[in-house]
């Protein structure tokens, strides 16, 4: 079934939940190799777009993601905001116009957040970022969709592959953002922000079902 | 968490108020878009300089707005970057018509979020450029970092790029004059304690009665290395030498020496890294030309200390010697 | 105990020689006599103005040396006040020929060992005049005290006074400014924590998290009372009600605004206190005139904050505004 | 039998010991009713003491009592520095000349003192300042000393007037000093001038044992 434009409010609505109940968690990911400010910041971005979300009932899901964008900019600061905000923005570029989301919009939409993240932050695989978890995520995506596995499937292994991705972060070095600075003693701290990734896509599967 | 405030989330938009309030014939706050803007501004056919950062430096940056230094400061959460559209409601209310100058500290999301008001602001035709600062050495700048941090430097560079903006240089000599700034400061800093973020209510990381960090950015983040407590000598090397290899001061030259508190050491313990610092230069035959010596770029109330040596010359000076009338900062009026 | 210094014993003259070392222009240090001077002293034909105190509460009262301000500064051991000797040398060194001004805090031991100093300086044939400070308002001042501290009037009064013996008034004249200024001013202080004297190596009190300390002074002892910790707006009420009352403030009246920091207070906290003050203020329709925010009278590392206001008029506001260059205070030059 | 100029020297040499000794006692003693400075000032006040008293050997009680009342002024600050180097200074005039201090003297030393420390600070009995311990202490060895008593009793009912002093400042509201910032908080805490006071007066006794 695809995702429609309900589903993607119920999943934006479910994602404020999350990141209000893991603040606490991701600020102390973020103590630990940072500035202790991602969970506040994600939680602060979340909560205005919550407060967007009823507006937007009768949107399309392109608009729905711009306005996720847009508010993530204005709203998160940092570089999260930047990051996730680009990342909204061209996901809502990607799906403009549409209605429903099916199997390939999702690899599309994920592919159009990457691509954002990367252009913005010009992170690769292995520093130590978001990507880390959203990259894997977005190549399970493309294969279960090329395998023609139906959207739960397809969500469950993006969700899962985000998760490993996440853990994967832990022995990293950190040669991008906030964490670079500690050189080696980043080592051994699992990122914030492929946390909160991973939390988005965890709970995309949660509100799909 | 022992701190004189009201509710936690109310921290930076109460001390914003607390500013205006005392300093109302320097400087007015837009609240509505969090920017904190000179008097006067936008004073025509000037660059408008503006900067912006978390909150929490104080009084980086907001307490440098006025006459001689910037035109416009935008204060995100603390340690938490601003956003676009903070950056670009001041550089609209700077924009007196001859190109806005960004100074961007070198943090990821700095630069993003300045990177981002710029890409609006060139829509709306005003001409902008700007400096990333990058003076710690702390750091090392390879690919394999996000570059160096964005410290002490950047006061300094207010200041001059500040005092430069106000003969009416163009938009091309005040980019260029923080170019050389920027190009000729190195900083390190180190921290005895960490600091508590309101909004969190701890300090952001623990460091027993005999360590400390050295290495250190402005966000109360862990520094580059955990060290056993040293004398004010030692610590003063461990800062100071980096500085000295990294510029290639030689003898004979002249530096700004910024000896700058962390926000909960002492004036008194300043001074005495202040003599160390001396000590250091005399003996290496480089002339503090002029000094600094205070907390100016601060992580809330972390005890600590930073060193910064920008290398001057005769116009350097002179624009660190104009006038300036900010909160923080203030001489020749 | 985490400070950035070396021996507890070397604080006060490692101190000395760094504040000499970055604002050689300003100041030079004898370190036998341990006074600090003006750079231009004795400045002939004008009032020599002298403070001193113990050490512990820079910038008070060794960074408020130089044109405008004070012409020297008697600085004791941590928290101790100097020694006549001090006071005898430092009259020596700024007698200009029109007399020396004694800007006394009032503690017994300020006070009796200018009163010796001064004693000897009669004796040398140079005109003496004093004013003792009393502005804190948390201690009664009867027969059953020692008398109100001198606490943050002082550094106003030192400001004003400096500013008129500037053009050269007469001895009398500034006599009578400082007892004008020290009869219109009003402080109190609080503490969140306590501070770690060097020598001693641990706290002179503790306080738990959840308690603070009402009508502090500057030297570290324990206040008036002790109350469970609150809010901003509700300190800065504590502070400011006794002052209104005791100053008895009328509506139209205007104020100099003190908001001092204690030492281990970062100025986003000041700041917040700032904008509670201002309300208060305008509330009683009390105009704030000028304002000083940031950490002038300290005591080390302290957290905590006092709050000063000086009833003011145009003639105290032309001599606050007059020219002054110290390594604390600068404006107009 | 008296006390010779030696003698002095000797108890000068004590006091200095006892005091150093002593410091982080009366140091607690002037952190809980004040400033945390006085076994600090007293240490420092005597080590200069003592360094100069080579330099007395052969000096009379009058010179070498003056000399130790300058050099106290010169060196602790604060207020027992005025305080102790008057007290001193004035039973350095009223002992001048004198080589050796007969039980009168004795008397007339301690009265030269409270007189010195009352003409500066202004203080009476019962303020919970140093004179609590030195009025008694100076009422004692009149009394022993008019009722004929010899050196030893004299210094020894001096001392412990002294001591009981001392210890009956602990109760006391102190209106003097640092310690009346405090108000009733002063209040069962012993003085740390009284203290010092009753140190210096033991090391009497014990020296000219
Ligand atoms: N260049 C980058 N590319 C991708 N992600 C990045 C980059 N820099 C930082 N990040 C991500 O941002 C997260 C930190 O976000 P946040 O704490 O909100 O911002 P800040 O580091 O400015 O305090 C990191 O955990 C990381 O995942
Ligand atoms: N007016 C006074 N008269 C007599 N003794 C006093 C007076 N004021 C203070 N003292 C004594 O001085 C002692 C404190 O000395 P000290 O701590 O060295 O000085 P300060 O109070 O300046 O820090 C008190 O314990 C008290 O005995
Ligand atoms: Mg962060
Ligand atoms: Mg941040
Ligand atoms: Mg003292
Ligand atoms: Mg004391």
């Amino acid at each position: 079934m695809p995702i429609t434009s309900e589903k993607l409010i119920a999943w934006l609505q479910r994602v404020g939940q999350v990141l209000h109940e893991q603040r606490e968690y991701l600020t102390q990911l973020d103590a630990a190799i940072g500035d202790a400010d991602h969970g506040i910041n994600m939680d602060r971005g979340f909560r205005a777009v919550v407060e967007k979300l009823p507006a937007l009932a009768s949107a399309d899901s392109g608009t729905i993601l711009k306005t996720v964008g847009t508010t993530l900019v204005s709203t998160v600061g940092g570089a999260s905001g930047p990051l996730y905000g680009t990342a909204f923005l061209r996901a809502g570029i990607a799906m403009a116009g549409k209605q429903e989301l099916q199997e390939a919009d999702v690899v599309a939409l994920l592919a159009a957040m990457v691509e954002g993240i990367q252009a913005r932050g010009k992170a690769r695989r292995g520093e130590k970022t978001m990507l880390d978890a959203l990259l894997p995520a977005l190549e399970a995506a493309r294969k279960a969709e090329g395998e023609g596995l139906e959207m739960l499937q397809v969500l469950q292994a993006c969700s899962s592959a985000a998760e490993a991705g996440m853990k994967s972060t832990i022995p990293l070095l950190a040669t991008k953002g906030r964490a670079s600075y500690l050189g080696a003693r980043s080592i051994g701290h699992q990122d914030p922000g492929a946390t909160s990734s991973t939390l988005m896509l965890q709970a995309l599967v949660e509100t799909y079902r | 968490m022992k701190k004189l405030i009201n509710r936690p989330e109310d921290v930076v938009k109460e001390a914003l108020a607390g500013m205006e309030a005392l300093h109302a014939e320097l400087i007015r706050v837009d609240y509505e878009s969090q920017v904190i803007v000179r008097a006067d501004a936008p004073v025509q056919g000037k660059v408008g300089i503006i900067s912006g950062g978390g909150s929490g430096h104080e009084p980086m940056h907001g307490g440098f707005v006025g006459c001689g230094m910037l035109d416009a400061a935008c204060p995100g959460e603390i340690f938490t970057s601003p956003v676009p559209d903070q950056m670009l409601a001041a550089t609209r209310a700077v924009n007196g018509g001859a190109g806005v100058f960004y100074i961007i500290k070198n943090y990821t999301g700095d630069v993003l979020n300045f990177e981002m008001a710029a890409e609006l602001a060139a829509a709306e035709d005003i001409e902008i450029a700007s400096v990333v600062t990058n003076d710690d050495v702390a750091v090392q700048d390879s690919l394999y970092t996000a570059g160096r941090r964005g410290v002490g430097v950047t006061v300094l560079l207010e200041k001059i790029v500040g005092g430069l903006a106000e003969t009416g240089a163009s938009l091309e000599a005040v980019a260029e004059m923080a170019q050389r700034v920027n190009a000729n400061g190195r900083s390190m800093g180190m921290a005895l304690t960490s600091c508590t973020v309101p909004a969190i209510g701890r300090p952001t990381f623990d460091l027993d009665e005999n360590e400390m960090e050295i290495g250190i950015g402005i966000h109360g983040e862990p520094g580059c290395r955990r060290v056993p407590l040293a004398s004010a000598a030692e610590v003063t090397e461990m800062l100071v030498n980096p500085i000295l290899e990294d510029l290639e001061l030689k003898a004979g030259e002249r530096v700004i020496a910024f000896v700058n508190g962390m926000g909960g050491t002492p004036q008194i313990e300043l001074y005495v890294m202040a003599n160390e610092l001396a000590k250091i230069l005399r003996g290496k035959n480089i002339t503090i030309a002029r000094s600094l010596v205070g907390s100016y770029i601060t992580s809330l109330e972390m005890a600590g200390c930073s060193i910064t040596l920008l290398r001057t010359d005769d116009e350097i000076l002179k624009y660190w010697d104009a006038p300036v009338h900010t909160p923080a900062l203030r001489w020749g009026i």
